[in-house]
């Protein structure tokens, strides 16, 4: 698994360690399969096979057709061609798009590009677990909508939204929707058709592939009655991936997110029975023998391997900070640990006092984990919050406890 | 992200916790903000006799605090209130950039406590 | 090296095999730098570091400071980003652009979708060998012109443009200039200040880098005198790139390409020489004993790696076709062989008739490519054109042999 | 990209070559566009009793040509007027889309060249 050093990793909704099937499939076409697909001589036709290939494969981890997927460099992108392509195409038609508070960055700031552009956002809220109001969602379309992107399973907080729902809102209506799955494809079974998704994001590197592989699946591969063409490209240039995203295709890489998507589907059930079961652990252990603790999200529609919790008075980073001092790789939704030094906007939405968001901690579970890795985090958390919380000045209740008199200043 | 020194003074915080019987305190930052700092201070001889913080923040914040009060202790108040947030950041080897900005607050919570200390003696 | 079989890669600029060394070193990430390096714990930190030393690297090839170097998914992205990102930042500054007709159709494409929001593009004509004129470039310079657009050197005929001296022009001009690098990056000497270059695309699978990895070079980091930041994202999302191009680092392959240039920085001296000696021989061969063949492109100024000849009286892809039942891969610009149905923009820029367009043959070598590679070609290669020829209706001046009172019906 | 049936008559083009004495040729296609086919016949009995092609073009435009040769040898000038691009695709085992379209003119040819011979023979 080439883990350097013993290090307990919890957190793979950042990123996942590589499968080592994924790289040794990779291996083989960095050494055999280097044609471009585009060109007309056998090196690149095969190429071009082994690219169809995996895109069947990939496909039918979703139940979409071949060639309704497309391949992107990341779920960033995937997320930027859905949006930017679907409202630029469709300016005439509307410039309505709506969307949760609680999108990854790469739907957000898109977003706020997008009414920078004259594009008009709304913004669902949701209540304390995450979750949208689909009552809510029915009453904010109008008929200037074009558009409803709902991210399928938070990153930070793990709540799975009513996809099948939302789908079948947006249906009722002809409006678009897209969803972003980077969290979930792998970890949930999705079926684009059952759910009546348009477009769906996903990122191989959260699912045991590469790195710089993502995809965009694209129902009826970009053309849709009343509609015709409902989606343009970003990337402009040789035409490839019939036109929506130029680009030499990452063969090898692509091969990987295939054969991470085969392992998934193999594997799917088992590891989330394992993971839930780890999670639950966590919640139970944790929640029971800390004071002053809470759990982000909801306790069932939650991915099977996300824990997120609150401990009141300490701050994120100082947390995992220690935790990694310990040998252990955690997340959190500080503000100090962030480049923009905001606190999750996630923690907020779901109506955290600020001063609550700093002091998140998300577990994120995955493959390689263990019950020795998630009992070795047990042992070591309590005494890391004890000590945290012994050097805060905030204690249950009260902030000030030396002089109430003395004049308080506000950095910032 | 944190020099050996940062993660010393993480990790084993000098002279960390509530002080009782403390002359002043100083208390800089916000929790709102993610950050909120206490130093305390005991006084003999207008020199620091005794110091200690309590802090809720990153990293850098909780090592900052306890770099200064290894600085502070047994300056007078005037050599005391020359120390910058550079002197800190420097004497711990070194601060991330973004930290330096936002979580270096040490020097801003001792300058307070000495001010506090010294408008306690102004009005007795 | 991985080839399966016996085969005479000649399409380099395609793409090229992977260098093993880069496999190894990717291959090296893949197990043990696997993190993000947006997080904080070491894991993540560790392939932060990976990733700034590989920018180091990368950046040292082309004289560019560190900070200069932002990587992204491809060529394509590349271009898309400097172009658009250039030119819908600075809408208010003017709008106007000045390319050649002999882009890539990353940078040509691009530009046509840039006419049909609003901005003007100028593509410079370009004289028989390829080249642009200076003179013209700078008359064709107004107050309104923002970005000039030229490629280092063409990809189908391998001309190298007067890079400094445009750079030269741009700068007096104080307008920013772009050159898409993708097919001279590893080959010939690049340094971006003493050629005053702004922004610069390459991509490394033509270097013997992987697939999905691209860089843009951005002077003084996207800030310049009198402009302030001049270049806005085409991806939008967790500020990655320091907010220039979002998306989880793909630090294995970034790794990779920065292992390629390392290797492209000891090897290029030598390696342009051989193959200069190669591409000089196949010329002179080639031009000496079949009739009727001529040179695309430039004698001198000229990629190390690059022939392009045209054949009159036959077709493109039955030339390679025919060579690939040899064993030999190679490329052309006739329309049958490209997704476009229209023969190479290039070749008809350089003033040649439609029908000859359809009868050229690049070939292009590389590291991996030797002498017996070269006579091997050589033998193959005159009997297949001379079965061509046979076969084909045209001849030496006169097309209709037969009857030439037969009426002549078009299709299309 | 091309089935072994195409690569077998684009390697081994049947009847390929100009037909001096021939009653009547077709011509399709058009240089400028990547394609140009001769489809040359000699008649009897109203029988295509030998058929020759030359081709400028694409390997799918050269084993079509060669095909039509195949196919067309024997038949009744009736009989050869109804082959179609569908029977040469498919005796060739299938052509890539964008090859079914744009190259697969030898039924186009031979058609023109039965047309021309037709025309002649009224003429005369
Ligand atoms: C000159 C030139 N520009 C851009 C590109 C596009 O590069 P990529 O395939 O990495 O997107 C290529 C090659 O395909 C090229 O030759
Ligand atoms: C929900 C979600 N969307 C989008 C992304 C972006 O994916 P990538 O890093 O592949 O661009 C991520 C992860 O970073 C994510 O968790």
């Amino acid at each position: 698994m080439g883990f350097k050093m013993k290090y307990v990793y919890l957190d793979y909704a950042a990123t996942t360690p590589m499968d080592p099937e994924v790289i040794k499939e990779i291996e083989k076409h960095y050494r055999e399969t280097y044609g471009n697909p585009s060109s007309f001589h056998k090196i690149g036709q095969n190429a071009a096979q082994i690219l169809e290939k995996s895109r069947e494969i990939v496909a039918s981890l979703i139940n979409a057709k071949t060639d309704e997927i497309f391949f992107t460099s990341s779920g960033t992108e995937s997320d930027n061609l859905a949006l930017k392509g679907v409202a630029f195409k469709n300016k005439g038609r509307g410039n309505h798009i709506i969307t949760s508070s609680i999108e990854h960055h790469a739907v957000l700031h898109t977003c706020q590009y997008l009414e920078k552009q004259g594009f008009k956002v709304s913004y669902l809220p949701v209540d304390e677990y995450g979750l949208i109001d689909l009552k809510e969602l029915e009453e904010t379309i109008t008929n200037k909508t074009i558009l409803i992107s709902i991210i399928f399973a938070n990153n930070e907080i793990g709540t799975i939204e009513p996809i099948k729902e939302i789908g079948e809102i947006a249906k009722k209506h002809d409006v678009i929707f897209h969803t972003d799955a980077v969290q979930t494809l792998g970890k949930v079974p999705i079926d684009v058709e059952e759910m009546n998704i348009d477009l769906l994001s996903a990122s191989a590197h959260k699912l045991y592939g590469p790195k710089g592989v993502g995809l965009l699946y694209i129902r009826g591969h970009g053309v849709r009655k009343g509609w015709g063409n409902y989606i343009e490209p970003l990337l402009h240039g040789g035409g490839h991936e019939r036109g929506l995203r130029s680009s030499t295709e990452n063969v090898p890489g692509i091969a990987g997110f295939a054969k991470a998507v085969e392992l998934c589907k193999r594997s799917m059930k088992e590891e989330s029975e394992k993971l839930i079961k780890f999670r639950d652990k966590i919640i139970k252990e944790i929640t029971e023998n800390i004071e002053d603790v809470y759990l982000n999200g909801h306790y069932t529609k939650r991915l099977p391997n996300n824990v997120n919790l609150g401990f009141r008075y300490i701050e994120g980073e100082s947390i995992i900070l220690s935790l990694d001092v310990e040998g252990i790789a955690a997340s959190t939704g500080s503000a100090c640990s962030s480049k923009s030094l905001e606190p999750s906007h996630v923690l907020l939405a779901i109506g955290q006092k600020p001063e609550d968001a700093h002091g998140s901690l998300r577990i994120t579970m995955g493959r390689y984990t263990t019950e020795a890795d998630i009992d070795y985090f047990l042992e070591k958390l309590p005494p890391i919050i004890e000590k945290l919380r012994k050097m805060s000045p905030l204690k249950n209740g009260k902030k000030y406890m030396f002089d109430p008199t003395y004049e308080i200043n506000h950095h910032h | 992200m944190y020099s050996e020194k940062v993660m010393d003074h993480f990790r084993n915080p000098r002279n960390m916790g509530e002080m009782k019987n403390a002359d002043a305190v100083g208390e800089v930052g916000n929790p709102v903000c993610g950050d909120l700092m206490y130093i305390y201070i005991k006084i003999k001889d207008d020199r620091i006799n005794d110091i200690s913080f309590q802090t809720f923040g990153c990293g850098a914040a909780i090592a900052t605090s306890s770099m200064i009060t290894e600085l502070a202790k047994g300056k007078t108040l005037d050599e005391a209130m020359k120390i910058t947030r550079d002197d800190i950041a420097g004497s711990l080897d070194g601060l991330p950039p973004i930290k330096m900005h936002c979580s270096n607050l040490a020097s801003d919570g001792l300058r307070k406590a000495i001010e506090n200390y010294r408008a306690k003696q102004k009005k007795e």
